[in-house]
Parts: C-alpha cells; structure tokens; sequence
C-alpha cells in the first residue's frame, strides 16, 4: 500500500498531540501529548526510511525513543516536585511569574 | 600730528577704565581724574584744530589707522581714524561742553556717594562719542554708536534704586536698538553693493549705485537717527530719559548725543544727495518732530521735560535742515553747535533750579525764583534768549538760516516747511517763555512738603555757576561769530558741500517773519501764564493739552501694542513650548510606555498561553515560507 | 614619530580624570586641586597646540594616524584645522574656570550621605575632566567613526553631571528637585542618543557608500571619482548626520532638552553643556555635512535656514518669557545657536569665520554670564528671577560683571560677540537678504530679554532677602575678571583668532564650491 | 555516533560477510573538548556517587575548572592546528563539522562557563545557615519547600552539588550543538544541552515555587518546541533522503548525482522541503528567544536560580545562534529566497518587541530577560545578512554579549535583603549611594547591553549592523537604530534609579561576595571595555572563523 498514508496519519498524530498540549491542563497529559508528538515524528521517520530504501530513518527513530525516554525522566521528576509541593499537577497553576 | 587723534579717545577711556575698575579707594580723587581727563582731550582738540586751521584745502583732513579690527575674507574692517572738519566740529564741542559738565558735576553730584562711578560713566560717554565722531568707517562709527548708547543706558539709570529710574534707561537702549537695527542693515546694504564700508570709497562711489539701493540705504540710515536723536516714531525714550541726574541731560540729551544722526545724516550726505526720496522722508520726519517736539514741550510742568521737548523739536531743526541737502547740511550743524550751548546752559540752569529746590521739577511749585539765584536767572535767561531766536544771539542766525533753507527748497514743499519751521520758531517762544515765567517770574508757589521741611532755594557754587557763565557767553556770541562772513559755511564746506539756496521770498522778508511769529508766542505766553498767578495744581486743560502731557498718547500706543501685544505672545510660545514641541515627545514616550503595558498582558503566565504563540508563530512561519514561494 | 601633541592634549585631562576619581574621600580638596592642576596642564598643552599650529599651513596639521579597527576601515586618526584649533583652546581654556567656579558645588551634605565610599566632590571634577577629554579629542579627530564614538561617549559624563550634582539650592533632600534633575539628566541623555543612533544608521551607510571613514581617504576618493554617491544617497545620509549635530547644537525643534538641562544643573555643568559640549555639535556641521555631503548640504540649506531662523527668533522670545534665570540663558543660547547654524550655512566665508568666532565668543559670554548667575543663585538659593531686586546696591561688583556678561551677549559692539555676530549677519545678508534682515529682530530681542533679566534682579530697591548679600569673593574674581578680559580684547583686536580660522573656512568654502557673491559696484579706493 | 555510519554497516553487511564490518574511524582529537567535557560530566557523577558529602563541592569545582580549562585548551590546540582558520574537517564519519565558526563558538562557551561555574560555586552570599557556607542552589531537590525535610537537609548543610555535572552534561551538549553536521546530532545535541538545563532550573535555594514553575515552563514548552524540530527534522530527511547537511543541501541546489526514482519522487515535493525547513528554523528560534517564540523566556530566566540564568542567557543563545547559522548557511543556502523575507519579519518583531515590552518591567532578571530578546533580534539582523562578514560579525556580538550577561546577572546576585536576592526594581534604588562600586560596575554592562560606545555592545552592535547594511538590509538597520533607541529608555532608567534616586531605609544590602563571583564580574567588565576600545583582534579571529565548512 501506499506509504503516504502513514504520513497522513503521522501528521494527524502530530498535530492531535499538538493541540492536546493547548489544550489540556495537568502537566502528565500534557507531556504525554508531547510524547505522542515524538512517536508521529518516529512514525514519519519510519515511513520516509520505507520510501528511500535506506535505514536512516529507522536508526533515528530508535534514538528518538532514548531522547523521549530521557525527557520522561526529567520531565516527571520537575512535574512530580512541583505536584508535591503544590498538591496540583495543573499547569495553569503553575502562573505565579507572569506580565 | 594725526597720532593724536587716539589720544583724543585714549585719554577718557583710560579715565572710564580706571574710574570703573578703581575701586573705593578712587573715591576721594575720582571726580578730579575723570575732569582732568576730558580737560585733556579738550586741549588736545584744541591743538589739532590749531593745526588743521594751519593747513589748508585737503590737507586739513587727517588719517590715522591703527590696525585692522576684523579681517576676514572679502571683509575688511579697520580701527582707523578720520579727523577733517565736520570731526573737529563735533571735537571741540564734545569735549569742551564735556568738560564743562564734568566740572559742573563735581558740585552737583557732591553728595552722592557713587560720584566716582559717575565720572567714570561720563568718560565713557565722552570716548564713545569721540570715537562715533572719529571713525573712518561705519563698522566703527557703529560701535561708537552703540557705546553711546550705553553710557547713556548706564547714566539714565544712574539712580537704578529708583524703578523708574531703572525702566527709563531699558527703555531708552531698546528703543535704540531698533534705530541700530536700522544702522546695522544699512551697514550690511553698503556690504553688498560696495563691498566695503569706510567712509572714502562708500561716499566715493555713489554715483555707481542704484538709486533704489541708495534710497533704502538712506532709510535704513534716517531710521538709526531716528532712535538715537529721538526723532518720530522713535522719540519715546527722551522724555523718561529725563530720569538720569541734570548734568547728563544736559551732555547726552540735549548737547551731544542726541545729535548723532544728524552727525549720521550729514557725514552721509553723498549717499542721501542721490537718494531724493530718502532725503524727502528725513525732511519729513524733521518737520514733523520739529512741531511734535514743540507741542510736547508746551504741555510738560516737569522743567526738565520741558527742555527734553524743547530738545526733540530742535533737533528736527536740524534733521530738517539736514534733509534739505547741501542748501542745508551746514547749518543743521551750525545749528545743532549752537543748540549745544543754549540748551547744555538751560539744563545746567534748570539743574541749579533744582538743585536749591530739593530736586523739585514741578515748575507751577517754582515762581520768582530770579531773586533767589540771579546768576542762575541770568544764564538761563540767555540760553532763553538764544534758543527763542532774539536778535543778535545764537539761536538768531541758525535758525534763521534753517527756515530761509526751508524755504529755498522751492516749490509747494518749499512753503510748506518754511510754514512748519515758523510755526516751530513760534511755539518755540511760546514753551520758553513759559518755562521762564513759571520758574522765575511770579509770586513763589512752593510749600513745604509732606516731612515739613520747605525748600530753601539758594545760588548754587561756584563749580556749578561757572560753566552755566561759560555756556551762556556761547549761547550769546557762537551763533554771530560763526555767522560773520559765513565764517562756518566755508569751514564745513569742503566736506559737506554747500551752495547757496535761493529763497522764492528776500532773506530779510524771513527774518521779519520769524520776528513776528517770535513776538506772537512770547506775548501769548505772557498772556496765560505772566499776567495771572499760576495754579499750583495744573488744570484739566484742552483735549490737545492733555494729550502732549502724555507725549501724545504714542507712550500709551507703544505700551498697548508693543508691550502688552509682545507679552501675550511670549507667554502663549512659553505655552507652547512646553506643551506642542515638548508635548509631541512626551507624548512619543508615552505611547511607548502604554503600547508596552498592552503587549506585557499578553504574558499572563500561562505555559499554554505560550504554547499557542509559539503554536501560532510557525503556523505563520510555514504559511509564510510556502506563500513566499507561491508568489 | 614626532610626539603625538594631540592625543596629549586629551590623554592629560583623562588621566586627570582618573587620578581625581582615585583620591580617597577623606581629601576632598586635594582632589579640587589635582583636577584644577590638571585643567591648567591642558591649557599649557593646548597653547603649544595653537603655538605650532601655522595658519598658512595644509589644512590639517600636528596630524596622528594608527591602525586601529581595520574591520570597521577605522583609523585612530587626529589633525587640527583652524576651526579646530580655535575651539580646542576655547575648550582647554573654560575648564579650568568651571573647576574653579565649581569649587563647593560638590561638596558632600554629610545629612544625605549613607556611604562614606560615596565620593560626589572626586565624581565631579573627574568627570568634568572627563568630559574635556572626550570634546577636545573629538574636536580633533578626522576619522567620521571617531569622532562618532566620542559623540557618543561624551554623553554619558554629561549624564552623571546632570544628573547627579544640582543647585546647592535644591541639594540633598529636596526630592521635588532631585526628580526634576533626573528627568532633565534623562531628557538629555535620551534626546542626544536618538540623534546619535540615527547618526550611527547614517555612519554606517557612510561605511558601505565609501568604504571608509577618514575624511582625507574619503576626500581623496571623491577628488579621484573613484567615489560618486547617489543624490538620494548622499541626501540621506546628510539628514541622518545633520539631524544628531541638530539636536546637540540644538535647533528648534530639537532644542526642548537644552532648557531643561541647564535649568536644573549647577551653573558650572550648565557651562559646560553649552559652551563646551553643544559646540560638537555646530563645529561637526562644519567640519563632517559640508565637507562629507556638499551637494546635500546646499540642498538642505534653505531649510535649515528657515529654522535657524526661527530658532534665533522663537529662542529669544522664549528667553524674554522665562521666570528662571538658567533657563532665560539656556534659551538665550538656543537663539545664538540659531546664529552660528545661519552662518554655517549662509555658505558665504563671512558667515564662516563668523559661525566659527561665534562658538568661541558665545562659549565665553555665556560663561561670565551664567558664571556670576550661579554666584548669584548659591548667594540666595534660588534661580527665579523674581526672589531678586536691588542686587547691584549690595553687589556692585556682581552687578558690574553680570551687566558685562549681559551686555555681552547681547553682543554689544567693543565685546566679542559683535565681531562674530555682526560677520553672521553680513554673510547671511549678502546671500540672502531677507533673511539676514529677520535675524537682525534678534539683535532687539536680545537687547530686550538681557536688560529685563538685569532690571529686574539687579536695579530697584533691595528686597529683604537680598540684604547683607557678599559680594563677590576672589576665587569668584578669578573666574570673571580674565573672561571679561577676554571679551574685551577678541572685541576690539579678534585678528589672532580670524587668522587661524580664515584658512580653514577657505577650504570648507572650496570643498561645497562656493564663492562669496560680489558686491554690485567696485567701490572707489 | 550518525546514522550514515550505520547506514553503511547494514549495505556492507547486505554485500558481504559479517566479518568484513569496518570500524567507524572517530577522530578523538578533534573531538577532544566535546568528549573532555562530557567525560568529566560522568566522573561528577561518579564523585556524587563515592566522594563524601563534605568532600564533593571542592571536587565538583575543581574537576569542572579543569575540565572546561582542558577543553578550551584542546580547542586552542586546534585553532592553532589551522582549523580555526584554513583547515575544514567532518569528524566521526560526517557527524561533526570541524571548522571555524565551530571552534570559536565552542571556545566562546567554554568561557562563558567557566564564568558561569564561578557563579555556580558562589557560597559567600548567603549568610551562613547552622554553620555551612551554602551556595544559591536548594539544598535538597526533591524536598518539598517548606517541608520538615528541607528544614533537615539545610541544617544538615546539604547543598547540590550535582549542578556541576549538570552543567557540564550541558556544556558537553551546547559544544556538540553548533558543530552538528547532520540533523539527527544536532537533534541530539539540543536534547543533551536542554534536559540539563531543565534540572538546573529547579534548583533554587530561595523561591523554590518560582524556581520549580519556571522548570515546568521551560521543560513542557521545550519539549514541546523540539518535537516540531523533530517533525521538521522528519520531513528534511523525507526530502533529501538524508539528514546530512552537505546532502541535504546538495538536494536542495540540486546538484546532487545519483538519483533514485525515490529521491527523485520527493525532490519534486517542495512542501516537505519549506515546511520541513519552517519547523527546524522555528525549534531554534525558539533556543535563541525570538519573538514569537520567547514567551518563556521572562518567566524562566526569573524563576531560574540567577547564575543559571546567566550561564543560560550566555551560552544556550550562543549555541544556539551557532546551530542556527550553520542551518542556514550550509543547509538552506538554497533557500535564501524564501526563508529571508520570514526572517525579516521575526528579525523586526523580535527587536521592537523586546525593547518595547521591557519597558515597563519592574523585575531586574525579567529586565534584562526581555533585554535578551532584543539583543537576540539584532543578533538575528546580522545572521540574515548572508555574507561571510554576517558570519564573523555574529561570532563577535555572541562573544561579547555573553560575557557582558553573566556580568550583569553575577551582580544581581548580590543584591539581597531578608528573601534572597531582591529583584524589585523598587529595591535597587539609590543603590550607587550605598555601594557606589557595584553600582558603577553594573551601570557598566547596561551601557554596554544599550550599546555605547567604547563598550563590547557598541563594537558588536557597530559590526552586525554593518554586515546586515552590506547584506543589502538597510531597513532592518533603522529599525535596529529604532529598537536600540527605545531600549536604551529602559537601561537608562535603571541607571536613574541606582544613582539618582534617595536610598530606602529598608533597602536591600549589598553581599559582599567571595573571588569567585568577583573574578566573573572583574572577567566581564574587562571583556566589556576591551571589545569596546580594542576589538580589532577579535575581530580577526571572527572573520577568519568566518567559513562554514560543507
């Protein structure tokens, strides 16, 4: 089948993830919504990798998942202190510095 | 010989330096040093003039030139001297009625505790006014011009604790300023259409010239000798320069000074000679200061004001006669000789009047004074005589050469001036007499005032009486001397030019007239103010009385126009200023500081308020790029 | 590699600069002295300047050439001309008497002093010498981007001095006053920078258009054609210098600033700022518009004209208007600024040489004029002209100098000023008529608003306050009597500095191509 | 490690037998200061691991020190080696460029962090708690604020020394960053550099709310913008069939040989190419904080514990602006046309938009943040110059304005009353009555962000305006001129507050720091004065390092 479908659906992917970021507002779901991002870069990766005939893409996105898995890391452990020292994983109360 | 020309200057200026910067300890010896000074300059004139009398044809004007004042390219101005014998005229009678006055100071200024600073103001004067007589060129004579004008800014306002004192000497330099606004534009027409402004080649090529360029030079002149001779429309300042002690009056307001422009007019003569419209605008003006002068001079009960008009009309003699062209030049100037010693003597009168009164000016609380100072009588009573034109005395023969002049003019102008000139020789003897009677004659009208202490009137000393005497032996004898075989005529002739102006009517139908008219104003003075006491209060008077009492109500159109008008439009730019032009930058700024208070909202601190610019910005960037290459 | 003269004659004062600032607090008047000691060095060094300098000689001399940033084709690059010459010892010549009149202005108020590091008095003078620095070197530079960085720079001492250091009236807890002296600093600064930035647009436009910025490469490249700008080019770039030198000089409309900063400095600074500092401003029109954009600068000249015009009438009307002495002088200033502008571009050698002596006089008048005015105002502690009467009975000598500062700029004949403003008004006059003839309305003016100020402080009977007022002190003596002198001498005998400045005006006359126009009739020997 | 280098295993393998796999050839030595850094950064590590508590801050600072020393010693080396003039090399099999800009960048932000790491280990400022000097950093992460086991790890005199690993894991990721030579390692570089930074931001001693809510920001926002670089980074490889640049922008002039039908299928499809393009420009835009991608920046750099924030605003925008001129102009030359007029625009916005804004600030760190933004924009005006000397004149304002910004942020560290460092604007008033010093110094780098002359910011301002008027973009000058102008408003009222304003009674005292704060602000007014005065030889240097190598 033609590989271009997966492209239609990395980018619907990618822009759902996008607009869960604008949207949502506990910082967990927003993050995934990033790393829903991540995954339809990964899937565009692959797809493009298919329809060159050569590994690049494959390559990147393994190193894609090692960044995602590395920002997980990070990101959780900045979101769970801020939950408990707020008791809110709310990004929108994160507002104190503003203007 | 002509190295002594800067002497002439040198010597009061070194006084005025000296005087000014001396300090206290001058104080004792100031006055002597200050006379002693102008008596130096004096004899020095005398010598030169010995000399110049010894030499003959062109070789009686002398050239000194010291060194070049402003050299700059295309533009050359020079401090250098010229002595020939319009100079030497102005010469000896500055320096010698100068001298009388500064000994006559010494008395009146006896117990005035800055006499020092006087002599030294004095000599300034003198310098000035040496250097406005001497100077080869007219960027010189300029500054001498405006040296005058501030050794009489600073001796009107001698007495500066007085506000009124102090507004009549600012009053006095602005209203010049505009004259010199005149000379200095004339100065900068000469530039342009004869590359330079020394006397020599300026008068030397005016045949060149267009007439329009000469015309407006001539204006631009006539107007600076409006300012400084207190001719209309400029003749504002000399009434309130009466403010300044007698002695001055009688120097700068009535003997030398204010004669400038006729100086001016006449050391101009080839440029107004080829410039017939001009030279009929300053016959004008003459005329009419000669009558406005006079009328002024008939309402005033301030003696000093009084001369002070008296001294606006005679100088439109002068201004007149000057206008009349060579018919005229020379005796504008024999005249305006004349008139120095007459009128110094009167102000000296008046001065010593004043001086026994406890400075009262009020002439309606004088009266009979002639028994209390006889040698004050005596001496004003000549300069009287001589300025009302009494047969035999000074007054006599100028003027009655100016209206013979007037009348030579020819034609319809001719009469007119010639019936102006009368009428002013009439009113002349109508405002002395006045001034006369009311001082000398009468009952005595003063009583004590409101502290209780009634003037004692006394004879002034000796140092004040003496050069009253000498002025009045001048005021008797100058005229007939210089008349005697036209003895000033061949004198001046070789620089202003003369030839003689046949009058329509015989000179001795003029002379005849001029008696006539002479009689008619004295006996009208005697009418109102001889017969009957005077009141001590003045009268309501006529329309046109009221009116020369406030100089013809042009003080109160200068101060409704020019100084209210010119407060108002200050005050409106300072308005302006602050809120248009520093408005429209304020306002800049501000814009700014709102504009940033706005866009600072759009950081509400939000994480997702950022996302979505940041979400917004590449929407925008991808449409851009691929719109970029769709265009 | 003869000693570098000119870089000496602005090293000094910087060093003065620095060795002042460096004076521990304790020894405030040891730092007065150095300062005072090092203004005189300068003087020294700037009279050997004028000594070595030979009027008949190549346009600039005692010149100095380094490579310096060869990526921006800029060269440390310093010579004199005669306009330069004469406004280097006008410069070198004032500092010393506004140190010394500012001798207490600095003085710390032990009441409003937290700091004991805190040091006005060594912050002061050093950066007056500062100041001096960065003006004389910039009155030498012939290299457009130094010249521009010391424009600049200069601004930044003046800022301090405005800012920081007020009428001894108003010092210390006043804050009424100490806002108004920021927003005056502020205005100042700001105003100045907005023309010095749209000048840097201007200076780098300059770079890509000439590929340098040494005047002599540049005048070089335009002899040789191998540089030709475009009219609409070079227009630009003329607008974008003119419009900073504007706002120095200043013109109206630019002018709002000046006011503000004179009025709320100490009179020393004020100088400073006007006779000194402001004079960049003019001495650039003549040295950087005429020579770098001759063809925009004849373009531009009616306009600027017209408000050159309007500055001499409108500042002196303002002037008359004015309740605060400082600002009558500062306004006083713009109008004699609208002079020297004419007479730069009346484009004629009178106007010239007239505009050049203009800035040397002014410097001096206004000095012994707003001098003995600061005397005055640390006497009383006031600046409206309304808390004063009488002055001259207490004062007579601070009565006789302010007169003579007064009379002086109302330029009477016998001082200074005549001489320059009287070849301004000729040249102007010779080449257009009119407007010389509206500018002489400010010879009245001016007359008008010095002999109010005078009437109104000095005459009439003495008011209470001015009671038992000192009259002058002999450190205050020193200031006045040699600037009087001055007056006095360049009234009647300017040759010394008409020589040094004719050559020097020639070649600016031949660098736009203009000749005086002749006059009508060859007047008769 | 790249991924051609594995693409090329798998196609050898496909060919022939396993045994045949050749070793990827690495060229340590030039990738001697990346690997130096990041092998300290894991010896820290190992130091937090085995060294005792009281031990670990002199270790930590001292194994930094040397390492970031040893680094710019190698780069020094190479520099000297020619690369940083005539030599060019594509290191690790096409991973690394070796050139240049490459060098002097990297040199430039090893500096910029061994001034940074002074600041790091500052422990004079704050007043001695039970005993223990203690640094700006909290003394124990993962305590919640205010809790009873913060109150423990404070008198128990913790402090978090792991904030030099961090650092140096981020210098290790921002020296790979600008020498990218494929997108895949600069994807990787930009990760390396940025979760770091994330950590380091929540590490504040005082403020920990703040400190915490600017590392969420900046992480979710981050992570947010470098998924659209990925995307884009996706679509480029979808076009050019390689993430290399000189591929990539072989491609994109079209010069490239062997087409495949593949390759050519995709060519053709210029939407992948300018979206792709649109998406990686924008993740670095949002590194340097252009408008309008800035947003976090205020909040973080104002939340972020303040020698963070300086080493932030150094060295992340100069890497930054490093990967962003390679992008341009060895990727996208080809381009030019159509991401030019794009840039303008952002170029204006983020200039006027900076300086407007800082305006009305009241806080000195969201100041001198929003001040960043502008400084970012003219940065901007001279990279869209296109010429070599745009190039040149980029590395020089990078360099001076770098060191200038840990300057200013070092004194704002001193600056503190009762909660820390007070940054109220209002606090700062009549400062130069109380420490005329401090004060003066401070004045200093304002004058130098505002641009006059004879300071750092001048000459960069001078050279980037240049080269943006040579590159034909004589507007963008004015408007520059503009910006400058109104920003100069905002420093100047800073400069009105400290010296002109009466000192408050309740003001804030002025910390008398230890030789490592002072050496970094001594360091940055040196630097400041002398690019001011004497630039000429760092200029030299930029412009040699001018060339990109392809």
């Amino acid at each position: 089948m033609n590989p271009v479908y997966y492209l239609y659906l990395a980018s619907l992917l990618f822009t759902i993830g996008a607009a869960g970021v604008l949207i949502r507002r506990n910082a967990i779901v927003v993050f995934m919504c990033v790393e829903l991002m991540l995954n339809a870069c990964n899937l565009a990766f692959v797809t493009f990798s298919r329809l060159h005939g050569n590994l690049d893409g494959q390559i990147i996105a393994f190193f894609t998942m090692v960044v995602a898995a590395a920002e997980v890391v990070v990101g959780l452990a900045i979101i769970v202190s801020v939950f408990r020292s707020r008791h809110s994983a709310s990004v929108d109360d994160a507002s104190l510095m503003k203007l | 010989m002509e190295n002594l020309i800067a002497l002439l200057i040198a010597a009061p200026l070194l006084g005025a330096a000296v005087l000014l910067c001396g300090g206290r300890r001058l104080d004792r010896v100031g006055h002597w040093l200050g006379t002693l000074l102008a008596a130096v300059s004096f004899v020095v004139g005398v010598v030169l003039f010995s000399d110049m009398l010894g030499k003959s044809g062109d070789g009686r004007t002398l050239h000194q030139h010291l060194f070049s004042w402003i050299p700059v390219e295309g533009f050359q101005a020079d401090i250098a001297f010229q002595l020939d014998q319009l100079s030497m005229t102005f010469v000896l009678l500055i320096t010698g009625v100068g001298t009388l006055i500064h000994i006559y100071s010494i008395g009146y200024m006896e117990h005035d505790e800055r006499r020092r600073r006087f002599f030294g103001y004095l000599n300034l004067f003198l310098a000035a006014m040496l250097l406005l007589v001497l100077a080869d060129n007219y960027l010189l004579l300029y500054m001498g011009w405006e040296g005058v004008g501030l050794a009489s800014y600073l001796l009107i306002g001698f007495w500066q604790h007085k506000p009124s004192a102090a507004t009549a000497a600012k009053k006095a330099f602005l209203v010049n300023r505009v004259g010199d606004m005149g000379l200095s534009i004339a100065i900068m027409l000469m530039f342009t259409t004869f590359g330079t402004f020394a006397f020599g080649p300026v008068l030397g090529s005016t045949g060149d010239a267009t007439e329009g360029k000469l015309t407006a030079i001539g204006l631009m002149l006539l107007l600076a000798a409006c300012g400084k001779s207190a001719q209309v429309p400029l003749q504002s300042w000399l009434g309130d320069a009466m403010e300044g002690p007698t002695p001055v009056s009688a120097l700068i307001h009535a003997a030398t000074m204010v004669t400038a422009g006729v100086y001016l007019i006449t050391r101009s003569g080839a440029i107004f000679n080829a410039a017939p419209d001009a030279q009929l605008v300053v016959v004008v003006v003459g005329a009419v200061t000669l009558l406005f002068g006079a009328i002024v001079g008939c309402a005033k009960d301030d003696i000093k004001k009084a001369l002070a008009g008296s001294t606006m009309s005679q100088i439109g003699y002068m201004i007149l006669a000057a206008g009349l062209g060579p018919i005229g030049y020379v005796f504008a100037i024999m005249h305006l000789v004349t008139h120095g010693f007459f009128k110094a003597g009167l102000f000296l009168g008046a001065g010593s009047v004043m001086h026994g009164m406890n400075d009262e000016v009020d002439m309606r609380k004088y009266g009979g004074l002639r028994k209390y100072m006889p040698v004050t009588f005596v001496t004003f009573g000549l300069g009287y005589l001589a300025i009302i034109g009494f047969p035999g005395l000074s007054g006599f023969f100028s003027k009655d050469k100016i209206i013979e002049a007037a009348f030579a003019k020819g034609g319809t102008e001719g009469w007119i001036l010639g019936a102006v000139t009368l009428l002013g020789a009439a009113i002349t003897a109508f405002y002395m007499t006045r001034v006369m009677l009311l001082t000398f004659f009468g009952e005595k009208r003063w009583q004590p005032d409101e502290k209780g202490n009634a003037p004692h009137p006394h004879e002034s000393p000796r140092s004040m009486t003496i050069p009253m005497i000498l002025l009045a032996v001048g005021s008797v004898f100058a005229g007939g001397f210089f008349s005697i075989g036209d003895r000033f005529v061949h004198w001046l002739e070789p620089v202003t030019g003369y030839h003689h102006g046949e009058a329509p009517v015989s000179a001795a139908t003029v002379t005849g007239a001029t008696m006539v008219v002479l009689v008619l104003g004295v006996a009208l003075a005697w009418l109102m103010y001889g017969r009957k006491p005077v009141p001590v209060t003045a009268p309501r008077g006529s329309l046109l009385t009221r009116a020369a009492r406030r100089d013809l109500l042009q003080d109160d159109f200068n101060h409704v126009v020019l100084v209210r008008g010119g407060e108002h439009l200050t005050r409106s730019l300072v308005y302006v200023d602050h809120t248009l032009v520093d408005g429209v930058v304020n306002g800049t700024a501000a814009s700014f500081g709102g504009l940033s208070g706005r866009l600072r909202k759009l950081q509400n601190g939000y994480a997702r308020t950022y996302a979505v610019s940041m979400f917004g910005g590449t929407a925008v960037l991808i449409a851009a790029t691929l719109l970029m290459r769709a265009v | 590699m003869s000693f570098p003269l000119l870089t000496a004659t602005a090293v000094l004062p910087a060093v003065g600069a620095i060795a002042t600032a460096a004076v521990p607090a304790a020894r405030r008047s040891a730092a007065k002295w150095l300062a005072l000691l090092f203004s005189l060095a300068t003087l020294v060094l700037a009279a050997v300047v004028v000594v070595r300098f030979e009027p008949g000689g190549a346009r600039y001399q005692l010149t100095e050439s380094h490579a310096w940033i060869s990526d921006f084709g800029v060269r440390y690059e310093l010579g004199v001309d005669g306009i330069g010459v004469a406004l280097l010892a006008l410069t070198a010549l004032l500092i010393p008497f506004v140190i010394l009149a500012g001798w207490h202005d600095a003085d710390p108020l032990e009441d409003v002093n937290p700091n004991r590091r805190w040091r006005p008095t060594q912050g002061f003078f050093a950066l007056i010498l500062m100041v001096e620095a960065m003006v004389i070197l910039s009155f030498e530079a012939t290299d457009v981007f130094l010249f521009y960085i010391l424009f600049e720079a200069m601004l930044i001492p003046m800022y301090f001095l405005i800012g920081g250091f007020g009428d001894r009236a108003h010092a210390g807890g006043d804050e009424a006053a100490a806002t108004q002296r920021s927003y005056a600093a502020v205005k100042f600064l700001l105003y100045n920078l907005v023309g010095g930035l749209i000048m840097l647009a201007a200076v780098i436009g300059l770079y890509v258009v000439a590929g340098s910025f040494s005047l002599s490469e540049i005048a070089e490249a335009r002899a040789s054609g191998s540089l030709s700008m475009a009219t609409s080019t070079e227009r630009w770039l003329f607008l974008g210098f003119f419009f900073a030198f504007a706002v120095k000089a200043p013109l109206w409309p630019l002018h709002t600033w000046l006011p503000n900063a004179m009025g709320e400095s100490t009179a020393p600074v004020a100088v400073l700022i006007t006779a000194v500092v402001d004079k960049v401003g003019t001495f650039a029109m003549l040295r950087f518009c005429l020579q770098l954009f001759p063809e925009a600068s004849k373009w531009a000249t009616p306009v600027i004209l017209v408000l050159a015009l309007i500055s001499i009438v409108y500042g002196a009307l303002l002037a008359v208007g004015q309740r605060d002495m400082k600002r009558l002088i500062a306004y006083a200033s713009i109008s004699h600024f609208g002079f020297i502008i004419m007479g730069i571009f009346a484009m004629t050698s009178q106007g010239q040489s007239g505009a050049t002596l203009y800035m040397v006089n002014h410097g001096i008048s206004t000095a012994a004029l707003m001098l003995v005015a600061g005397f005055l105002i640390t006497r009383r502690g006031s600046r409206l002209i309304a808390d004063y009467g009488g002055v001259q009975k207490v004062a007579p000598v601070l009565a006789g100098t302010f007169l003579v500062g007064g009379l002086a700029t109302l330029s009477l004949p016998g001082l200074s000023p005549f001489v320059s403003e009287f070849l301004v008004l000729v040249g102007t006059f010779s080449r257009y008529p009119v407007v010389g003839i509206i500018a002489t309305i400010g010879i009245v003016l001016a007359a008008l608003y010095v002999l109010v100020l005078y009437q109104r402080t000095m005459t009439g009977p003495v008011k209470a306050e001015v009671k038992g007022m000192p009259d002058l002190k002999v450190r205050e003596l020193v200031v006045v009597a040699p600037l009087i002198a001055l007056l006095l001498f360049l009234g009647v005998y300017p040759k010394p500095l008409t020589e040094i400045v004719n050559p020097a005006v020639e070649h600016t006359m031949s660098d736009v191509q203009q000749t005086d126009p002749k006059p009508e009739v060859e007047a008769a020997p | 490690m790249s991924a051609t280098v594995v693409h090329s295993l798998w196609t050898t393998t496909a060919a022939g037998g396993i045994d045949k796999i050749p070793s990827p050839t690495i060229e340590y030595a030039q990738l001697a200061p990346t690997l130096i850094v990041a092998g300290a950064a894991v010896l820290g590590i190992l130091i937090e691991a085995f060294i005792p508590r009281k031990g670990r801050y002199h270790a930590q600072l001292f194994l930094s020190l040397v390492a970031l020393a040893a680094a710019f010693a190698s780069v020094v080396a190479l520099a000297a080696g020619g690369y940083g003039t005539t030599k060019k090399h594509i290191a690790a099999m096409g991973a690394i460029a070796i050139d240049g800009p490459s060098l002097f960048l990297q040199g430039t932000i090893l500096l910029a962090s061994v001034v940074a790491v002074f600041t790091f280990a500052e422990r004079r400022l704050d007043p001695e708690s039970h005993g223990n000097r203690v640094d700006s950093f909290a003394a124990q992460a993962a305590a919640v604020p205010g809790s009873d086991s913060e109150k423990a790890a404070v008198r128990a005199g913790f402090t978090t020394t792991e904030v030099f690993p961090l650092a140096l894991f981020a210098v290790a990721g921002m020296l790979v960053f600008p020498a990218a030579n494929d997108l895949l390692t600069l994807f990787i570089a930009l990760e390396v550099f940025s979760l770091p930074l994330y950590l380091l931001c929540a590490l504040a001693r005082r403020k920990r709310l703040m400190s915490q809510e600017a590392a969420v920001k900046y992480f979710l926002l981050g992570a947010f913008s470098s998924a659209f670089l990925l995307f884009g980074i996706a679509l480029l490889y979808g076009y050019a069939g390689s993430v290399s640049y000189a591929r990539i922008a072989e491609v994109v002039d079209g010069t490239v040989q062997s087409v495949s039908p593949a390759l050519a299928d995709t060519m053709g499809n210029d939407a992948l190419l300018l979206i792709g393009g649109a998406l990686i420009l924008m993740g670095l835009l949002f590194k340097v904080g252009a408008v309008p991608f800035h947003m976090w920046t205020p909040d973080v750099y104002q939340g972020a514990p303040t020698p963070v924030t300086g080493f932030m605003a150094a060295a992340t925008k100069v890497a930054a602006f490093g990967a962003l001129l390679r992008l341009l102009y060895v990727v996208l030359p080809g381009l030019r046309w159509d991401w030019r007029p794009v840039m303008w625009a952002v170029v204006i916005v983020t200039m006027l938009g900076g300086a407007i804004v800082a305006i009305t600030q009241t806080d000195i760190k969201r100041l001198l943040a929003y001040s960043s933004i502008a400084h970012a924009g003219f940065i901007l005006a001279g990279v869209i110059a296109a010429t070599p000397d745009g190039i040149s004149s980029v590395l020089f304002y990078l360099a001076a304005y770098s060191f200038v910004t840990i300057g200013a942020f070092a004194v704002v560290t001193l600056v503190r009353d009762a909660g820390g460092e007070a940054t109220h604007l209002s606090k700062w008033a009549g400062l130069g009555r109380r420490s005329p010093l401090v004060a003066a110094v401070f004045a200093v780098f304002l004058l130098a962000f505002a641009g006059i002359p004879l300071t750092s910011g001048f000459s960069g301002k001078f050279a980037v305006f240049k080269a943006a008027a040579d590159g034909g973009a004589g507007a963008l000058v004015v408007v520059g001129v503009i910006a400058s102008a109104i920003a100069a408003f905002f420093y100047i009222r800073v400069i009105v507050l400290m010296f002109f304003s009466e000192p408050k009674p309740e003001g804030p005292t002025v910390a008398v720091p230890s030789a490592l704060t002072t050496m970094a602000i001594g360091v940055g007014v040196v630097v400041t004065l002398v690019l001011g005065v004497a630039p000429q030889y760092f200029l030299d240097l930029a412009s040699q390092a001018g060339g990109f190598v392809r």
